[in-house]
């Protein structure tokens, strides 16, 4: 019954998510394509959540819709070009050749699929608050096995600080 | 139960949109958008395997890809703007030469 | 993860909600539609030019100042979390110098990081 | 499971309830206070039958006066954003009240019921992650408008919010390294000690001065007075929602409303013990009592500051979100995390 219900779940969310993306492509105004990406993200927070990720979940829409996302709005709104000049194909002959080379990795790509075992998410077990996904189940491993990429995360971000404020700022200014 | 084997079709499915969108869109703005979903597509994997395994390394690798997505968007959008201020225009056909 | 259904029963009760206003608005009121009362508000003054100018790029740098250093929010949480059950557990106690120095070590880098858009003065708007 | 559904359905459908009146409410509350310190009456006139009733009615007429306003779509603006945008600011602001526990469990029927929609492990980053999409119902409805002071006041206030977010973020920090959980249950439960009222986080030595930084920038990102001036009147018209009218200005008001009741009820479970009081613990059905009185108290003072502080300057705001609270805020972490790693 209720994995009855969650397939439905995830049904309803994977068509949402795959919708909007869709609709990124479709839009013609920068701005739409953001907002459509910004539904994506979201239903993909959902997805982790199914999966018991549940403080990935949540970064996803600190991180990924709420701060990543805003600066993409900030800079369109700031550019201001709303009509994209008409899209122009260089090779048309490409596109004889793309559609071959799609079945091939359609193909492949069930071939994987059915390859897969058939797994189902573990059975929990224990303190639920220690429980893969959970805030101190990553913030241990984060801590402790994962210390480098961690002090070298903070070192890439000063670096992005200067670039990008380097970059933006005019000469004048 | 949801299988495993459907995340993975999803995400690759969201991963190919992405693929085409960098190919068919013209305004750079867009091609940024459609790598961040090629990125959120791997990162579906990677939690999806992460669940499945109950290993935590693989939410770990997701909480550094958003760090790197965000100095990525930050740098990438800060050229962009750079770039629109000498050229007027985002249409990447027209930026194809390694300087301003 | 049953614990996150309430969400969305509530997201969906607040959807509902929303719609139930904008429809309630739409079929209570009468529309007299005049050009004037269309026309953006500019203190009743014909508008000049469009709304969609290029603005300041200020805003932007705000915004990915914002970005970078929510990042660093965001690692602080989980550390906090951590550094408060280190100290409290027998078995990890020994370790709470290290969990204390590896943040600092963090938070210094980043600090170089408000420092310098300081210095820079992104943060001045009266210039 | 059905019992347990049913419990969550009725319980979210009574907080939603309780939130919508106490909106109404709170602009009420608000016209008194304000006709109060500028010595007046305020709002006394709307009754039914003949009775005044203080002007208890007047939400009531405030609403039916807006239903049947005129919903004008400016012939410029981007229709559905447009339509869509206060919808946006609404619905985060409805949904972060579920995480916050306002008892801690009474009998009812014959069966024990928590006073909480639910808990979560990462409930206080569900907060954080509403507050920061709840910035897009603001910048899309300036940008919808496609009017000057829309867009304008559309990017200020989202300047703002997303400024006094980090301070917000950051401040947070300091509570989570003396209670060790995201889990508000948790954070108010580890407030509960020595006779349920002196173990508050406000009487623990960093913490006050965090909870001015909290309360600052939990002002700042609800747009309040003296830091609203995405609303600046003299200069931006009405700010962001200048084109809005009828029920679609009505959602953004009560976007604004509730957020100002969620963050004086958050401040209340970080720093004020949430429900905690005296004699709680014998009487369970006191827990909710002492919730609402410290929430009042809280939304109170945020009206107090509203009336007697003068507006900041846009250059002043910035400057002191990221000069002032954003260090203050990280050299508070520090403290905090030195104090609690040599006394504990």
């Amino acid at each position: 019954m209720t994995g009855e219900l969650e397939k439905i779940l995830f049904i309803v969310v994977a068509a949402i998510a795959v919708a909007s993306a869709l609709n990124i492509l479709i839009q013609r105004n920068p701005l739409y394509s953001a907002l459509s990406l910004i539904v994506t993200l979201l239903s993909l927070s959902v997805l982790y959540l199914t999966l018991r990720a549940q403080f990935i979940a949540a970064i996803q829409i600190v991180v990924y819709a709420g701060a990543i996302m805003v600066l993409f709005v900030f800079a369109i709104m700031l550019l201001n070009v709303p009509k994209t000049q008409p899209e122009v194909e260089k090779q048309k002959g490409l596109r004889l050749l793309a559609i071959p080379f799609a079945g091939v990795l359609i193909a492949e790509m069930f071939f994987v699929l059915r390859q897969i075992r058939p797994l189902t998410l573990p059975v929990l077990s224990g303190d639920p608050d220690q429980v893969v996904g959970t805030t101190w189940s990553i913030g241990t491993a984060l801590f402790s096995d994962y210390l480098l990429p961690f002090e070298v995360t903070s070192v890439l971000i000063l670096m992005a600080v200067v670039g990008a404020m380097v970059l933006a700022r005019r000469e004048g200014d | 139960m949801v299988p495993l084997s459907w995340y993975l079709a999803l995400s690759a499915l969201l991963f190919t949109i992405g693929a085409v969108g960098v190919f068919i869109k013209r305004n750079a703005i867009t091609i940024f958008l459609c790598i961040e979903l090629m990125l959120n597509a791997v990162n579906l994997t990677f939690v999806a395997l992460s669940g499945f395994f109950g290993d935590v390394g693989g939410q770990l690798f997701v909480f550094i890809v958003m760090t790197v997505a965000a100095a990525e968007a930050a740098v990438g959008l800060a050229i962009i703007i750079s770039i629109f201020r000498n050229r007027e225009s985002l249409n990447v056909d027209e930026v194809d030469a390694m300087k301003l | 993860m049953r614990n996150y259904i309430p969400v969305l029963l509530i997201f969906i009760l607040a959807i509902g909600m929303a719609a139930v206003i904008i429809i309630l608005s739409r079929v209570a009121s009468k529309g007299h539609p005049t050009r004037e009362k269309l026309m953006p508000y500019e203190c009743g003054v014909e508008p000049v030019g469009t709304a969609r100018e290029r603005h300041s790029v200020k805003f932007y740098l705000v915004a990915m100042a914002f970005l970078l250093f929510d990042i660093e929010a965001v690692f602080l949480v989980p550390w906090a979390v951590v550094f408060r059950g280190v100290l409290e557990s027998d078995a990890y106690r020994h370790l709470k110098y290290v969990f204390y120095g590896e943040m600092m070590l963090f938070m210094v880098v980043l600090f170089v990081g408000l420092v310098y858009v300081w210095r820079k003065g992104i943060l001045e708007w009266n210039r | 499971m059905t019992n347990l559904l049913l419990e969550w359905v009725i319980k979210t459908i009574v907080i939603l309830l309780i939130l919508v009146t106490a909106v109404a409410y709170v602009t009420l509350m608000e016209r008194k206070v304000m006709a109060w310190i500028q010595m007046r009456v305020g709002p006394n006139r709307v009754g039914l039958f003949g009775f005044r009733l203080w002007g208890l009615l007047q939400p009531a007429a405030d609403g039916l006066k807006m239903i049947f306003k005129e919903d004008i779509v400016p012939l410029q603006a981007n229709r559905w954003l447009y339509i869509f945008a206060p919808a946006l600011s609404l619905i985060p602001a409805l949904m972060t009240f579920i995480v916050i526990p306002y008892g801690s469990e009474i009998n009812l029927f014959g069966r024990a019921i928590e006073l909480h929609v639910t808990r979560m492990n990462v409930g206080l980053l569900y907060v954080l992650a509403l507050t920061s999409v709840g910035v897009y119902g603001i910048v899309l409805a300036g940008w919808s408008s496609n009017n000057k002071y829309s867009l304008m006041g559309g990017l200020r206030s989202s300047a703002q919010m997303i400024s006094y977010e980090l301070a917000l973020g950051l401040s947070i920090v300091c509570v989570l390294l003396y209670s060790g959980s995201l889990d508000l249950v948790e954070i108010v439960n580890k407030q509960s000690v020595w006779f349920g009222h002196m173990g508050w986080n406000i009487f623990r030595f960093p913490l006050m001065f965090v909870f001015i930084i909290f309360y600052i920038a939990s002002l700042a990102e609800t747009n309040r007075t003296p830091f609203d001036l995405p609303e600046a009147d003299s200069e931006l018209v009405a700010g962001y929602h200048t084109e809005y009218s009828s029920m679609k200005f009505v959602m953004f008001q009560m976007a604004e409303y509730l957020n100002l009741i969620t963050a004086s009820s958050i401040a209340t479970t970080l720093f004020f013990g949430g429900w905690n009081g005296p004699f709680v613990g014998r009487l369970p059905i006191l827990g909710p009592v002492y919730f609402v009185i410290k929430v009042l108290a809280l939304i109170f003072l945020a009206m107090w500051i509203r009336y007697t502080v003068p507006r900041f300057r846009y250059d002043q705001l910035m400057r002191f979100g990221w000069k002032v609270l954003v260090p203050a805020a990280i050299v508070n972490i520090i403290i905090t995390s030195t104090v609690i790693l040599f006394l504990a």
